[in-house]
């Protein structure tokens, strides 16, 4: 594996917070054009990864390098200028402003590249919310506001997102058209490492998962050998 | 000259303990802030005024008067605004606004019945004697000050952490939505821990007289003000904290007068803004994630 | 069996927004219903009705035989309806408080033995008793929402997504903890999942959808019911 | 866009013409004076507060800093007037960086800390051993550049800046982007928006307009003490004045300030004794009944409030 | 054309709230009470037109602001044509008429406004009426202290305008007599506990404290002695002479046993003037008026009201610079209840000397003596206190 396509290429990362450790030496790389699936038990730094990655917060330790460029301790916007982008777990639109206001500031400000109209519609209609865009954002469920996040990474034209259980609390019949937005949007070339505890759906993604566990990887391969690994079967999976 | 030093800022601070500490309960459980906490104060203040001088009542005995009086006056500010205010998008900030008309009307009322006078109760009311602590003598009534103030906050920790009443109003400074859901009548302890804010404020304005000399209508906005320095000092929205603020402040306020007199005024601001930028959650607060 | 809980023609919204069109639904003493429907159907709008932290625009709702249409959230609380919503705790305060805060009208003893027994299934709330309840994982929020639900001995539980953000060994124990519940406490409960691991357990199904119930049967039924099976499961054959 | 920025411009040229020919009609300048003070406040105070959500409790910090470094200027460098307003509106500025760190807090512990700062800067120029510079409590006089005619002139350009500013903002992405910051600071960091820098400018536009309207009253009262430019009423009338008429708007402002400083006026001076109590109920009844203020009566209505 | 007016109309501020309020609705009072007592009598005589015309006093309230001050004043200039302003009290609210006045070509009555800088050479237009500046109180103060041979001086003042020049005269004066001064410190006008300061001052052991404040700093500093169980040898505040009453009831006559202090009338009671009535008569007056007994601030208001009078009858013409001019036409001949009038050219006010009172126990009742300048005097000083 030569680290030239490695589009992200994490080492050793260690986030504390106060005396306890979140991250604790975790190492995840993901190849330029791919989706990495990346699962683990509740608690185990998912998030705090996809924290830290993108900036929000600081690293204690470790090495980040995106595109081959070190991004540790940088800080989001520019980051995000980068083109490494992020969704959240818990929704965090702008509240006060309408769908279409929501995106339009990431058009703007979250690359020079394109005309902004056609970064805001093309964003809109590819998480199929151009039917809500003059709602406030505070008025979708948070399913949609999921949704909306995706919307704002996307009009970034990000290179690569890192996406936080978009798809919790969704039915089947929908995680199926979600799946297939981002395979659609990993084809147009975004990489993408998805953050999810469904296998099913990430089945539907990728074979490629790491699964966590207490601020380390304790597994990277298919979802089937994971599926038949005891540590995975244990922590995660349960009996 | 320290030793005395000392001690002053320990009992003067325990007394500014307690003027800010209405002002962080009614912060912490309704994050409202009450810009009008330095009239209740001087209404305090005024109430134990004419309480001495029309009827003789000693300030001591005015304590479970104003407990009365301002639990109701408390319970019927917190059912005419709050709900309301709560309703608004930012209601944090519009109270802020909200409570500088109601301190303006406070003001106006007292000056347009009372006059704009100072007034005050004698400082020997307590008796002329003096106490001394470690050959420091101090007046008695600062004495009595002191003990008032560490009985109000043992009775505030009480209330707090030894009645179901305490546990449900920390209970709705944390969230009052999931207050709503976990059984807590939310208005009607809202509107009770809103009457102690308002009681600690007036007991704090009973014996201003024998810290500040003496109370005047127009007292308020500096008090209020001081309270803000006090309750950030210790911790926004976590009462106890306010003890901690109050001594800070007690004890920076009497170095500084002894040792660098003129400068005095300038210290508890230079110290709140310090708080602010190394620790802003207060020198004991905690914090959750912003993501 | 008597009706537990019953919501006859209830319409509800948010400002000018009617979100609910008339919705009937029903919940019998000791009954497990989940109630399905698409993001967006109303669920986490009915069930906010319910409990009254939204207000009723029109209908009728019945708890243990009382009209507890327009009573007041905590009143109901009392009356014997535990409620998690989607977000489900309180972020400034310690887990532990959390879960004491779930059994506000018990005595410290009896919430003692309980949090204990709930400690048992979630041993990671009591590795994180004294953390603030805000600086918890997605996953770890859900485990003490529901956790903090179960903590006073309701007669009806209702839920709101308790399986989102949990990973599938937790998923698995949260059904088990109920199911526990349910048979030893004789627990009713209403849940609003999307996760059909859930469908197992449930005694009867409603889906939602536009405001409105559009089914109303057993978990058999549903199952048979080709469309349904499409549009929810995604199953097609 | 560009129809709501003519639109806006129009209105600034009305209050512009109005500013510069009432004296002429109604000589009470000192009345008019005040007038366009306050609204230059409020304007200022809306570029930070109504569009980034940050309540500067100790604004009038930058108006004392702006009279001072402007009267400094005068005083010791013997610098024209006109240059030494500008000198004023830097002064501020340079608090503003100073106090740059006070962003990092949020709500209303930077409603606070700025409203400490205020006091300390206040408690520093009134000290009396900085009397050499400062002339500490004993005041400024300015006597030798008095000119009422000039200085009032300049107040109007301060506020006719401070309203292109808001226009500016308001109508683009760059307030926008300030509105995402108010709304959520991560969000928009991860739209891409450079926080810090964005806030910043928000923070140093505001403060640049309190201090040069600091100093051009300064110039135009010519003898004042730091109580005066320091003093917290200014702050919260700002504030209120601001709120009255309806924040994130050029409009809000400007209309909350000329019907509350006239009511301010006319109706302190009929009813005097009952002045501030009826100033106080209006502000109560305003806050529970039209708590986004008056414009907001024609927002509901989907009007473009410019 | 020489239309002779049907009022003189005379225009003036007053602060209803804030921090002023309570010294300037006296202050208005006083000026109130000499309006009705001339239109009583219908009007003043105004030599220009060789006739007697009443006056209407048109007054705003300021509110204690000085931006809400400075738009009155103006108002009182540009639209309602005042032919005389008078200020309203203090420095601070005095302050924004000072450049008004000048600008306008309008005479300032200023009543009580002491700053040193309102009075430059260059300006014709303004006039204190009834307090020195504050430089020159202290004068007579530092004569007591040098003739008494007290050493070891400790002075405590408030950091403004008013104290510090004060504090300063007193030092520089106490200085230049070898006269050694132990204890030196400015605290802020905002100080309300004096308890720890009154130890670092014991600790220099001085003879004589001197405390220069606000009444508040006078109230808070005495009760503060009062409960330490300090005592010094001679101890001096400003205000117990100017607001004896406010100043007793909130600190008690024991309180005030034996401390100095500058007395002015009514305390001060001049009985025999050239213009106007004596202070017995006054007091008589002013209360079948207000039902109230006068304080400094309504004799000071009165004042001005006596020397606007007098203004009226010497001018030759009716006009600001003949006022100024018949005003230094009669410097230095008045006399009214409130001492002797006389401004220098600058229009300060040098003629009122502050003497020194001391408060004595008398039959366990508060009683004030004089106790400097000798002339004055009406018992010796009771040294050191006891
Ligand atoms: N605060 C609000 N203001 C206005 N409209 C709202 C608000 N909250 C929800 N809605 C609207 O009400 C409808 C129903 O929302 P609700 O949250 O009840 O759906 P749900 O079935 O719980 O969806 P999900 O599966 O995403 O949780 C949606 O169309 C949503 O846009
Ligand atoms: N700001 C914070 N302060 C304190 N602890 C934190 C903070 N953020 C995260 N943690 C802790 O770090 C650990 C990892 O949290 P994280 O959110 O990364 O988990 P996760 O893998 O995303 O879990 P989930 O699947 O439940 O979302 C948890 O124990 C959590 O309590
Ligand atoms: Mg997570
Ligand atoms: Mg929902």
């Amino acid at each position: 594996m030569s680290l030239n396509n490695l589009m992200l290429n994490v080492e050793g990362l260690i986030k504390e917070f106060g005396n306890f450790r979140a991250l604790d030496g975790a190492d995840i790389s993901v190849k330029e054009g791919k989706i990495l699936g990346l699962a683990g038990p509740n608690g185990s730094g998912k998030t705090t990864f996809i924290n830290v990655v993108s900036g929000v917060y600081k690293p204690n330790g470790g090495k980040i390098f995106f595109n081959g460029k070190s991004i540790y301790k940088l800080e989001p916007h520019k980051i995000v200028h980068l083109g490494l982008n992020r969704t959240f777990q818990v929704p965090k639109p702008l509240s006060g402003l309408t769908v279409e206001q929501n995106v339009k500031v990431a058009a703007v400000y979250g690359s020079k590249e394109g005309n902004t109209k056609d970064k805001i519609n093309s964003a809109l209609s590819s998480v199929e919310l151009d039917n809500v865009k003059h709602k406030e954002a505070s008025s979708l469920t948070s399913a949609q506001q999921k949704l909306l996040g995706l919307a704002r990474a996307l009009a970034t034209n990000p290179k690569m997102l890192l996406i936080d259980e978009i798809a919790a609390g969704l039915n089947q019949h929908e995680l199926k058209r979600i799946a297939d937005m981002l395979i659609k949007l990993n084809k147009f070339g975004i990489t993408m490492i998805v953050v999810e505890h469904l296998m099913s759906f990430l089945d539907i993604l990728t074979d490629d998962v790491v699964v966590m566990n207490a601020g380390v990887n304790l597994f990277r391969g298919s979802i089937k050998e994971a599926s038949m690994n005891e540590k995975v079967v244990e922590v995660f999976l349960g009996r | 000259m320290f030793e005395y030093t000392v001690l002053a800022g320990i009992m003067y601070g325990l007394y500014f303990g307690l003027v800010g500490i209405g002002l962080n309960l009614i912060f912490g459980v309704m994050r409202m802030i009450n810009l009008a906490h330095g009239d209740f104060i001087m209404l305090g203040a005024f109430l134990a005024y004419w309480l001495f001088h029309l009827f003789g009542i000693n300030p001591l005995f005015v304590i479970a008067i104003s407990c009365v009086v301002f639990l109701f006056l408390g319970i019927a500010f917190y059912y005419i605004f709050v709900p309301r205010l709560l309703k608004s998008k930012d209601p944090e900030m519009l109270s802020f606004i909200l409570f500088f008309g109601l301190s303006q009307v406070i003001e106006a009322i007292i000056i347009l019945s009372f006059g704009n006078n100072q007034r005050s109760i004698p400082s020997n009311t307590f008796g002329h004697s003096t106490f001394s602590i470690f050959g420091n003598r101090f007046p008695i009534s600062w004495l009595i000050v002191t003990i008032v103030a560490i009985v109000v906050f043992i009775a505030v920790y009480w209330y707090f952490y030894h009645t179901k009443l305490g546990y449900a109003t920390r209970a709705i400074m944390a969230s009052r939505d999931e207050s709503l859901v976990s059984g807590i009548n939310v208005n009607r302890v809202s509107a009770f821990a809103f009457g102690i804010g308002l009681i600690l404020a007036s007991i704090a304005g009973i014996f201003s007289f024998f810290m500040m000399g003496a109370a005047y209508p127009s007292m308020g906005t500096n008090l209020t003000v001081i309270s803000f320095a006090i309750i950030v000092l210790g911790s926004l929205g976590n009462p106890m904290g306010t003890i901690i603020g109050g001594l800070i402040y007690g004890l920076a306020i009497m170095f500084m007068q002894t040792y660098l007199s003129s400068w005095s005024n300038l210290l508890p601001y230079l110290l709140l803004i310090a708080v602010m930028l190394f620790k802003p959650e207060g020198l004991i607060g905690k914090t959750v994630r912003s993501a | 069996m008597q009706e537990l809980l019953e919501i006859s023609n209830l319409e509800a919204g948010y400002g000018l927004i009617k979100v609910l069109w008339g919705a009937n639904l029903a919940v019998k003493q000791n009954e497990c219903v989940v109630l399905l429907g698409v993001n967006g159907a109303g669920k986490t709008t009915l069930l906010k009705t319910v409990v009254g932290l939204l207000k009723v625009w029109k209908g009728k709702v019945t708890f243990d035989s009382n009209d507890i249409t327009y009573l007041r959230p905590d009143i109901r609380i009392a009356n014997g309806i535990a409620y998690m919503s989607e977000l489900a705790i309180f972020p400034n305060l310690t887990v532990e408080e959390n879960l004491k805060l779930g059994g506000y009208f018990k005595g410290d003893k009896e919430n003692k033995k309980r949090m204990e027994k709930l400690y048992q299934y979630f041993p990671d709330l009591k590795e994180y008793k004294h953390k603030m309840g805000g600086s918890l994982s997605g996953g770890q929020r859900k485990m003490l929402g529901v956790a903090k639900t179960l903590m006073s001995n309701p007669k009806l539980v209702i839920m709101d997504e308790p399986s989102s953000g949990l990973s599938p060994k937790f998923v698995k124990r949260v059904i088990e903890v109920l199911n526990m519940f349910h048979e030893e406490e004789k627990v009713a409960m209403l849940i609003a999942e999307q996760n059909i691991s859930f469908l197992d357990f449930a005694e009867k199904t409603y889906i939602l959808d536009g405001g409105k119930i559009i089914f109303e049967g057993s978990v058999s039924e549903l199952k048979s019911n080709n469309i349904i099976r499409e549009a929810y499961f995604g199953i097609t054959h | 866009m560009l129809k709501k920025r003519i639109g806006s411009f129009g209105i600034i040229l009305i209050i512009a013409l109005i500013f510069i020919f009432l004296p002429f009609v109604y000589n009470n300048q000192s009345f008019l004076f005040n007038m366009m003070l306050y609204i230059a406040l409020a304007e200022g105070l809306n570029i930070i507060y109504g569009f980034t959500g940050y309540l500067p409790f100790g604004y009038v910090g930058f108006f004392g800093a702006g009279a001072y470094s402007a009267s400094l200027a005068i005083l010791f460098l013997h610098f024209p007037p006109l240059l030494s307003i500008f000198i004023g509106g830097m002064g501020a500025l340079l608090v503003g960086v100073v106090l740059m760190p006070l962003l990092k807090l949020s709500g209303a512990y930077f409603a606070i800390a700025n409203l400490a700062a205020s006091q300390a800067l206040y408690y520093i120029v009134a000290n009396p051993n900085l009397e050499s510079i400062t002339h500490g409590p004993y005041g400024i006089s300015l006597a030798s550049v008095y000119n009422p005619h000039a200085s009032y002139y300049t107040m109007l350009a301060v506020l006719v800046l401070s309203m292109i500013i808001v226009l500016f903002i308001r109508t683009s992405n760059f307030g926008l982007s300030l509105l995402a910051i108010k709304e959520d600071r991560i969000t928009a960091s991860l739209a891409g928006v450079n926080v810090a820098k964005a806030r910043a400018i928000a923070w140093g536009l505001s403060a640049f307009i309190a201090g040069l309207s600091g100093a051009s009253f300064a110039w135009y009262v010519s003898v004042f003490y730091p109580g005066t430019v320091f003093s917290l009423n200014i702050s919260v009338i700002v504030i209120v004045f601001a709120l009255f008429g309806g924040i994130g708007t050029i409009a809000g402002p400007l209309v909350g300030s000329l019907i509350l400083y006239s009511f301010y006026n006319f109706i302190g001076i009929s009813t005097p004794q009952y002045f501030q109590l009826l100033y106080g109920i209006l502000i109560i009844v305003l806050v529970l009944f039209l708590p986004d203020g008056i414009t907001s009566i024609l927002q509901k209505r989907k009007i473009y409030v410019p | 054309g020489k239309n002779i007016p049907s009022v003189i109309k005379i225009g003036t501020l007053y602060a209803s709230t804030g921090p002023f309020a309570k010294a300037s609705e006296s202050q208005f009072k006083g000026l109130k009470f000499w309006v009705h007592n001339v239109n009583s009598k219908g009007g003043v005589f105004v030599k220009a037109f060789k006739k007697k015309i009443p006056i209407k006093l048109i007054a705003y309230n300021d509110q204690s602001s000085t931006a809400t001050a400075a738009a009155m004043y103006n108002q009182l200039i540009t639209q309602d044509h005042a032919n005389i302003l008078v200020a309203d009290f203090g420095s601070v609210l005095t302050s924004v008429a000072v450049p008004l006045a000048k600008e306008h070509r309008r005479l300032l009555f200023d009543v009580t406004g002491t700053g040193a800088k309102f009075f430059t050479p260059d300006n014709p237009y303004v006039v204190l009426t009834s307090l020195p500046t504050s430089g020159r109180w202290p004068y007579t103060l530092a004569d007591f202290i040098i003739k008494h041979k007290i050493n070891k001086i400790a002075i405590i003042y408030s950091s403004n305008d008013f104290d510090q020049s004060q504090a300063i005269t007193l030092h520089n004066k106490l200085r230049k007599a070898g006269i050694n001064i132990v204890y030196y410190n400015a605290v802020p006008s905002s100080t309300s506990n004096y308890a720890v300061l009154l130890h670092s001052i014991k600790a220099k052991n001085p003879n004589a404290v001197i405390e220069f404040g606000y009444p508040n700093n006078d109230i808070a500093f005495l009760q503060n002695l009062g409960s330490s169980g300090l005592k010094f040898n001679m101890v001096f505040t400003v205000f117990p002479g100017q607001l004896f009453k406010l100043l007793k009831s909130n600190v008690g006559e024991q309180g005030l046993a034996y401390t100095y202090t500058y007395p002015t009338p009514p305390l001060l009671r001049y009985n025999k003037v050239n213009l106007g009535v004596g202070i017995d008569e006054f007091e008589h007056a002013f209360k079948a008026y207000s039902g109230q007994s006068p304080n400094f601030l309504n004799v000071a208001g009165y004042n001005v009201g006596l020397i606007i009078k007098k203004t009226l009858e010497t001018a030759n013409r009716y006009n600001q610079l003949s006022f100024r001019k018949a005003i230094s036409k009669f410097s230095g001949k008045v006399f009214t209840l409130n001492g002797l009038f006389m401004v220098n050219k600058k229009g300060a006010q040098i003629g009122e000397m502050l003497p020194i009172a001391q408060f004595v126990m008398k039959n366990s009742k508060l009683k004030m003596n004089i106790v400097y300048p000798e002339k004055m005097q009406t018992a010796n000083a009771v040294y050191p206190a006891p």
